[in-house]
């Protein structure tokens, strides 16, 4: 019970002053009135993580940091989550998984060390990448989206990591891509699988040092996070440095040759490249670099930002969809024509929303910043 | 019982291939009373003897 | 008859014994799997069936599910075209499985350890042949890199 | 079959005869002689131990000769009933031996070697004809020599070669020497369209012709390295639904020549016992000595030899050729002369197995007016059910099924094994599980230790769950928390030898199944209410006769016809084949009984709308809304409408068969048209049929048509040339039809769609047909007063359209409705409640399209004569709180039972309608959240199975 002291403490759990901000502010608590942070902190205080174990609300946390955002005593809210997750998962529960577990299993696969993947197919001729060398670009898990996705939701996940890597090679960077690239452990961590999530955060970090990697780039926010913050919180720090593909290209925007796109873009603020890393303005920037390229803003934008509604690819259900449906609202009400995000998940699940939608089809497109950016490259 | 009058609810099918087989079953099936009578040891006739049939190409049995 | 005894014995001498999930729809593969044991058509014991009403039902989480769980293969089997008890099916089989092929070659399995088959009630045979084909080619694959504790035998 | 043995309505009287018959329709009694089979059927249960034991070894004749089997045997595997039988002929046991082996073997002691048969008396309203055909035995040409030589085969015997449970268990060898064949030939008509001292009987059989194309497929399937596959044939008679098609898909295969052509003689190499067929190929006029490695003789079919003593029994005729004789006075070919006797299937001629099908249907339906409906006794006794809600606690139950598993697997420790598995809470062992004492002790067991999940480690559940369900229901177990382990058939039977492992094996199969049962949930079936009536959209023969059985049987039944009229294609008929029938009176006759009937027949009336599920439609039409419980689409087929084909529309005298059926008067016996008789008349046949632009299937209707025609024209003195690609006569006498033709003197020609005939003429007049001719390979004129296009049949695009539309009923790629199954359902559809009649689902004639008009009512009536259906619990269900409205279940599932619906305001989630619902989980597959729930295969059963497998192994 110590240890579960210790962790109310780091995650501020005792703090908490019952002023309800969270709940007020909370995406889920909006469209579920049975999920309330305020009351899930209190119980796990008083009676004791086991206490919620079993309650499948538990797994509805999509740990955006909204309510942090707000809560006036900085109550870690998500922290809190993780940790009673961590029991609960230990306990034997689980909650709704989507897409029948499949991308759990992958996950855990990817941490058994003698697993030799083959990820790289969709590196095509035309792009100029190695096996070592100091930048290294992380793909993180698009290369099983493409199969599992790109049938049903008729996109190309793939083609974010090919954009990425042409960027790249357009700023003049030559990136390292490894065929046995590990998961990056984001979902584990916070479904409370800390000892799954270690076992890659450690075999990734191996495989970085062997390819002698200084630098990583992502295409995807919770690769971004899990390995800028979340390895130096479990395994130790001194690993190499991390940014997004949007902080990339904001500090190398003298490099982009950039032709016309005619686009009216909203972008939705990925939360963990918003909130966990304070990345706001770098995307817009970028996008707004590019000739016939106007971003608007949605009513709810940057600090304050909405959740595409699903993380972890846990408890995905009709709550997600109306909150993914309210983003499509706001994007048109802003008067954008496509809807911008840095986060292949937030696409996924706002492609996913769109399936039996004919209206908001029609409505809105869908993008990842770097496919924009891609298309408008003068080369 | 033959003496009884009115009618009677009994159907008799005589051959227990696919097609009595067929119209026992229709008949069970509004609620007749069948007596499926063959002649060899077992249902299933010639049918059963088949090992595919056209244009299909699906099982006999 | 005598030879499958044979074949069977000689799967059992080898070293490793694969562990291997074979999913089969109702109406097709467990009967032509039923069928393979009224006409006492001997193959190798080295499999263990999970029956499913249609092989559409297969996601490719129960696969993978399988793979992570240490399978070293894992069968699919379903009616065949036109067959289906279920008019369409096996066609959505076949998009399921398509999915699953993708994501086990991407784990870097080898993708002769996943395969979707055809079996009608009839065909105890191809059964039999197909069951002793597959563990064969397992056995021959080895353990899948996944599976913690290989047995052998 | 399963079913028919199961069935409670369902006496299954095997090893049986009729031996006497009297009384009337409503009211006959029978007498059934039962031979004896000196083994019980009540305590049999088919575990085949005597087998083993008994000394005799006989032929099989299920293997046709082939096999061998000993004399207490079990026909083929999957016989039923399962009983074994002793053949007394054959057996060790009479007054002079006494082999008493199977008696000892036996454990249920079940042989009876004193056992006499007996007489059964039956009281039955009427009687159904279904006694099928005999083989033609094809020793009587002896220049075939078969019997003679060795690789002479019969098209039957392939078939069990073939066959996976077969003599040679699927490989295909030659007797002689058992080695693969390199070449064969398949010779059709053995015993068929023939005379005279080496043939058997004049008319077609019918079926052989795609019998041999598909056993060509399967020969190459099970061969891949054959050579030589060489099909003789006079005409490839491809006429059914599909069948063209088929052919046509086989003459991409390498191997397979087709030879036109009725080989003279077969001799046997004395070295090699190859076989030499003596046949010249009529197309090229080439005679020729063929090797090759093995022959198959497409035996055709006769009168079962049975007949004549049915017959008399029955009291009712046998026609020329020993068939029952059908009464053709109703056109149907359901009836015999003697009410409440009717007859389907072979027993009154060839059919093929759809045919038979659908027949056998109506044939039911006949039957049901002339008898007195008793309810099934669907109402057991009030059980209360068993509380199970408490945590698992499951009873596991081991069947020895005599030495089937005990003989193999190590009961004792898979029992000490199961006792040790978590949540089982009571193991227990039985030589024959499935038998009455089995039962019970199952029964006592789960009351006494309060059980709440039944695993049965014994056979398949494919035939035993549903017996032990029933047994769970009894006590007041949910059926649906019994779950079977099948340790027999995918056990015991095909590890026999490797024991120790099959036992390991078991104990993982045993395992599994106590995973899934800790996860069962008690399901209920749901029954829903069923409006008593019928509609039947088409108000043609087929429609018609749908209404008046069903009328007859005392249904409410709604009939439309979107024409002024009803009759449909019978109004432009003159006559009708085979019993040459004023088409006219038919029509009238039958129109008159529809009128005299309660039958609520709407002419000129159309289908707007359908809505709802078997046994609750919603019906709107142009002429009021009803609701009805059934639905049966007899709307027909449209003729094929030629464009320019053979100067159709260049020349006024090139016409279609159905516009001579129009202008065809008989004046004073003599055939007239425009008031006078033509000279000379030219058919051309396939005008939009067996063509991949126009309608790649076979019509089938227009041959039998046209030699009707040709008969007509010919018995008036007109010279009548019919130009054809295959004459494909195969309806009901059409064979004979055609022979009358020519002996009338009718011309037949042959073309190839290589090289078409050429209509020339002056002006808008044809005068002249030339043709290549082909055995002289020369070119022909034919003079000519009309040319008359056999036009195909194809869908009623408007019509069809607009009713798979309102109906989501299936087309396939014809554009006819599909039918449930090609072979085994022809009148249902994939939707439950809806059935097809006459040429919606393909070309027919009218004999057929009444039979499937009777047939569809019987299945109509099955349904509609409870007042309730049951549904299966084991469908799919939705949590809405799940589900995002993603709408992948509503596109996928070929029932249509998912739908979109408003759960709150903006709020939409997908609902499954359980009454359309199959439960076959696809749908679940795909959701992306989980929210569809596959009851009793759910995700969660199926994965605690994966992890009791894989997580911690035995």
């Amino acid at each position: 019970m110590n240890t579960a002291v210790e962790q109310l403490k780091k995650n501020r759990a005792f703090l908490c002053l019952e002023c309800g901000k969270c709940t007020a502010v909370c995406p889920i608590s909006k469209v579920n009135n049975a999920y309330s942070p305020r009351r899930l902190l209190a119980q796990g205080l008083f009676y004791g993580a086991e206490d919620i174990a079993s309650d499948h609300l538990l797994w509805s946390c999509l740990t955006c940091l909204l309510c942090s955002q707000r809560c006036p005593v900085d109550v870690k809210y998500s922290d809190y989550m993780r940790d009673v997750r961590a029991v609960a998962h230990n306990m034997g529960h689980e909650g709704n998984a989507s897409h029948g577990g499949a991308l759990h299993y992958i996950m855990e696969m990817a941490a058994s060390p003698k697993l030799k993947q083959n990820r790289t197919e969709w590196v095509t001729k035309d792009l100029k990448v190695k096996q070592k060398g100091d930048t290294l670009y992380f793909a993180g898990c698009l290369p099983y989206y493409e199969e599992l996705f790109a049938k049903d939701f008729s996109f190309s996940p793939v083609s974010i990591a090919v954009d990425t890597v042409k960027i790249l090679n357009h700023i003049g960077i030559e990136p390292v891509v490894l065929d046995n690239e590990r998961c990056c452990g984001h979902d584990l961590y916070w479904l409370g699988r800390l000892g799954q999530f270690d076992e890659l955060a450690k075999l990734n970090l191996k495989d970085f040092e062997q390819a002698g990697v200084k630098k990583v780039i992502t295409s995807c926010p919770e690769c971004a996070v899990a390995l800028r913050q979340l390895y130096p919180e479990r395994v130790g720090t001194g690993g190499p440095k991390v940014q997004h593909i949007a902080e990339v290209l904001a500090e190398n925007k003298a490099r982009l040759k950039l032709g016309e796109v005619t686009r009216e873009v909203a972008f939705q603020d990925p939360c963990r490249l918003g909130r966990f890393m304070g990345v706001y303005d770098p995307p817009r920037e970028v996008l707004s670099m590019i000739p016939g390229v106007t971003v608007s803003e949605m009513a709810h934008n940057r600090k304050g930002a909405i959740c595409c509604g699903t993380t972890n690819w846990m408890n995905c259900d009709s709550c997600s969809k109306q909150i993914q449906k309210s983003r499509f609202d706001e994007a048109r009400a802003a008067g954008a024509g496509t809807l911008v995000t840095a986060c292949p998940k937030c696409q996924i699940h706002f492609r996913c929303a769109q399936c039996g939608e004919p209206e908001e089809k029609n409505g809105l497109e869908l993008a990842d910043f770097v496919n924009i950016v891609a298309s408008a490259l003068k080369s | 019982m033959a003496q009884r009058p009115g009618k009677a609810n009994g159907v008799l099918v005589l051959g227990g291939g696919i097609t009595g087989i067929q119209a026992a079953l229709d008949l069970a099936a509004s609620q007749a009373k069948v007596y499926l009578v063959e002649k060899t040891p077992s249902l299933g006739g010639r049918m059963a003897q088949l090992d595919k049939t056209f244009p299909t190409m699906d099982c006999a049995i | 008859m005598a030879v499958r005894t044979q074949q069977a014995k000689k799967k059992t001498k080898k070293e490793f014994i694969p562990n291997i999930v074979v999913f089969a729809c109702n109406w097709c593969s467990y009967a032509g799997a039923d069928n393979a044991g009224t006409n006492r058509m001997q193959h190798s014991p080295h499999f263990r069936v999970i029956r499913t009403m249609c092989s559409g039902r297969v996601t490719p989480g129960f696969v993978l599910k399988a793979f992570k769980l240490g399978a070293d293969g894992v069968l699919v089997s379903g009616c065949h075209f036109g067959d289906c008890h279920y008019i369409f099916g096996n066609y959505k089989a076949v998009e399921q499985f398509e999915k699953t092929k993708g994501l086990v070659k991407t784990l870097g399995l080898d993708l002769k350890r996943v395969r979707l088959e055809w079996v009608s009630a009839a065909e105890g045979v191809r059964w039999a042949n197909l069951i002793d084909e597959f563990v064969g080619q397992i056995a021959e694959l080895g353990p899948s890199p996944l599976n913690h504790k290989p047995k052998y035998g | 079959m399963m079913d028919a043995g199961r069935h409670p309505n369902i006496e299954v009287l095997t090893n049986s005869e009729l031996v006497r018959f009297e009384g009337r329709a409503g009211n006959f009694r029978a007498t059934v002689k039962k031979y004896p089979r000196y083994v019980d059927e009540a305590l049999c249960t088919g575990c085949g131990q005597c087998v083993n034991d008994c000394p005799v070894i006989v032929p099989n004749e299920f293997e046709v000769g082939m096999g061998a089997r000993k004399a207490i045997y079990s026909p083929f595997p999957q016989a039923v009933p399962n009983t074994y039988i002793i053949d007394r002929v054959n057996c060790l046991n009479d007054q002079f031996l006494v082999c008493t082996n199977c008696q000892k073997s036996c454990d249920r002691d079940a042989i009876r070697y004193d056992d006499i048969g007996e007489e059964i008396e039956l009281h039955v309203g009427a009687v159904v004809v279904a006694t099928g055909f005999d083989v033609y035995e094809a020793s009587r040409i002896p220049s075939y020599g078969y019997g003679l030589y060795h690789n002479v085969l019969t098209n039957m015997e392939l078939e069990r070669v073939l066959n996976a449970s077969g003599p040679t268990r699927g490989h295909i060898v030659r007797p002689s020497d058992h080695k693969v064949p390199k070449k064969i030939a398949f010779i059709q008509c053995v015993g068929s369209r023939g005379e005279g001292k080496e043939a058997g009987c004049e008319y077609c059989s019918r079926f052989c012709c795609m019998n041999a194309v598909k056993d060509c497929m399967l020969v190459k399937q099970h061969e891949p390295d054959i050579e030589e596959l060489l099909l003789f044939y006079i005409d490839l008679r491809a006429a059914g639904k599909g069948f063209e098609e088929f052919y046509q898909r086989s003459l991409d295969m390498p191997e397979l020549k087709y030879i036109r052509g009725r080989p003279s003689k077969i001799m046997e190499d004395p070295e090699t016992k190859d076989i030499f067929v003596y046949v010249e190929d009529v197309e090229t006029g080439k005679v020729d000595k063929i090797r090759v490695s093995m022959a198959i003789l497409s035996a055709g079919a006769v009168a079962a030899a049975a007949n004549p003593d049915l017959a008399n029994v029955l009291g009712i005729e046998l026609d020329e050729n020993g068939f029952f004789e059908v009464e053709t006075r109703y056109g149907s070919p359901l009836h015999t002369a003697r009410q409440g006797v009717y007859i389907c299937g072979c027993a009154a001629g060839v059919n093929d197995v759809s045919d038979s099908v659908s027949q056998g249907s109506g044939a039911a339906a006949e039957a049901e007016k002339f008898i007195e409906k008793i309810p099934v006794e669907t109402e057991p006794v009030e059980i209360k059910e068993l509380d199970t809600s408490g945590p698992p606690k499951v009873g596991v139950f081991l069947c020895h099924c005599g030495i089937n598993i005990a003989g193999v697997l190590d009961i004792d420790s898979l029992k000490e094994y199961a006792e040790s598995i978590p949540d089982v809470a009571y193991v227990e062992n039985n030589l024959f599980l499935c038998s009455d004492e089995g039962q019970r002790l199952m029964q006592n067991k789960v009351v006494e230790h309060g059980l709440n999940r039944v695993v049965a480690a014994a056979c398949t559940p494919r035939t035993h769950e549903p017996v032990f369900q029933e047994s769970c229901e009894q006590i007041g177990l949910n059926p649906y928390l019994f779950e079977m382990v099948n340790v027999r058939d995918q056990c015991s039977w095909v590890h026999t030898g490797v024991p120790e492992i099959a036992t390991e094996k078991a104990k993982e199969m045993i395992k599994l199944g106590v995973a899934k049962a800790r996860h069962l949930q008690p399901l209920y079936r749901k029954s829903i209410p069923v409006n008593q009536s019928a509609l039947i959209i088409g108000g043609g023969v087929a429609g018609m006769a749908a209404a008046l059985e069903l009328d007859a049987q005392g249904m409410k039944v709604y009939l439309i016809e979107k024409e002024g009229r009803l009759g449909g294609r019978l109004n432009n008929l003159t006559r009708v084949y085979p019993a040459n029938l004023s088409a006219f009176e038919l029509a009238r006759v039958m129109v008159e009984k529809v009128k005299a009937s309660r039958v609520e027949a709407m002419a000129g009336t159309e289908v707007t709308g359908i809505t709802g599920y078997v046994g609750n439609f919603d019906v709107a039409t142009t002429n009021g809304n009803f609701k009805v419980g059934t639905i049966v689409l007899a709307t027909g087929a449209g003729i094929y409408e030629p464009k320019d084909e053979f100067g159709y529309g260049k020349f006024d005298n090139v016409i279609t068969n159905q516009e001579l059926e129009d202008i065809l008067h008989d004046t004073k016996g003599k055939i007239q048209i425009h008031g006078d008789t033509p000279k000379n008349v030219v058919f051309i046949q396939c005008v939009g049929s067996r063509d991949a632009e126009t309608n790649p299937g076979c019509s089938r209707y227009c041959c039998p048509t046209t030699i009707k025609q040709a008969i007509r024209l010919r018995e008036s003195g007109v010279n009548v040339t019919v130009l054809h690609r295959d004459m494909r006569t195969v309806g009901a006498k059409a064979e004979e039809h055609y022979r009358r033709a020519r002996e009338l003197g009718v011309k037949f020609l042959r073309y190839t769609p290589q090289r078409l005939p050429l209509v020339t003429g002056k002006d808008n007049r044809a005068t002249s047909v030339e043709i290549l001719e082909l055995a002289l390979d020369r070119i022909l004129d034919v003079d000519t007063d009309y040319v008359v296009l056999a036009a195909g049949m194809v869908p009623n695009e408007a019509s069809t359209a607009k009713l798979q539309d309102i109906l989501k009923v299936p087309r396939g790629a014809d554009g006819f409705f599909m039918e449930r199954h090609a072979k085994l359902g022809p009148v249902e559809t994939t939707s439950e409640g809806v059935f097809l009649a006459g040429c919606v689902s393909g070309p027919k004639d009218i004999a057929d399209s009444l039979a499937q008009g009777s047939a569809a009512a019987a299945k109509v009536a099955s349904i509609i004569s409870r007042d309730t259906v049951n549904l299966e619990p084991t469908t799919c269900i939705i949590e809405p709180s799940l589900c995002r409205a993603c709408s992948m279940c509503v596109d996928m599932c070929e029932y249509h039972a998912p739908s979109l619906v408003d759960i709150a305001p903006g709020l939409r989630a997908a609902q499954i309608n359980q009454a359309l619902c199959k439960g076959c989980g696809t749908c679940a597959s795909w959701c992306p959240t989980g929210a569809i729930v596959a009851l009793h295969f759910t995700d969660q059963q199926i994965n605690s199975m994966l992890d009791a497998l894989l997580l911690d192994r035995v």
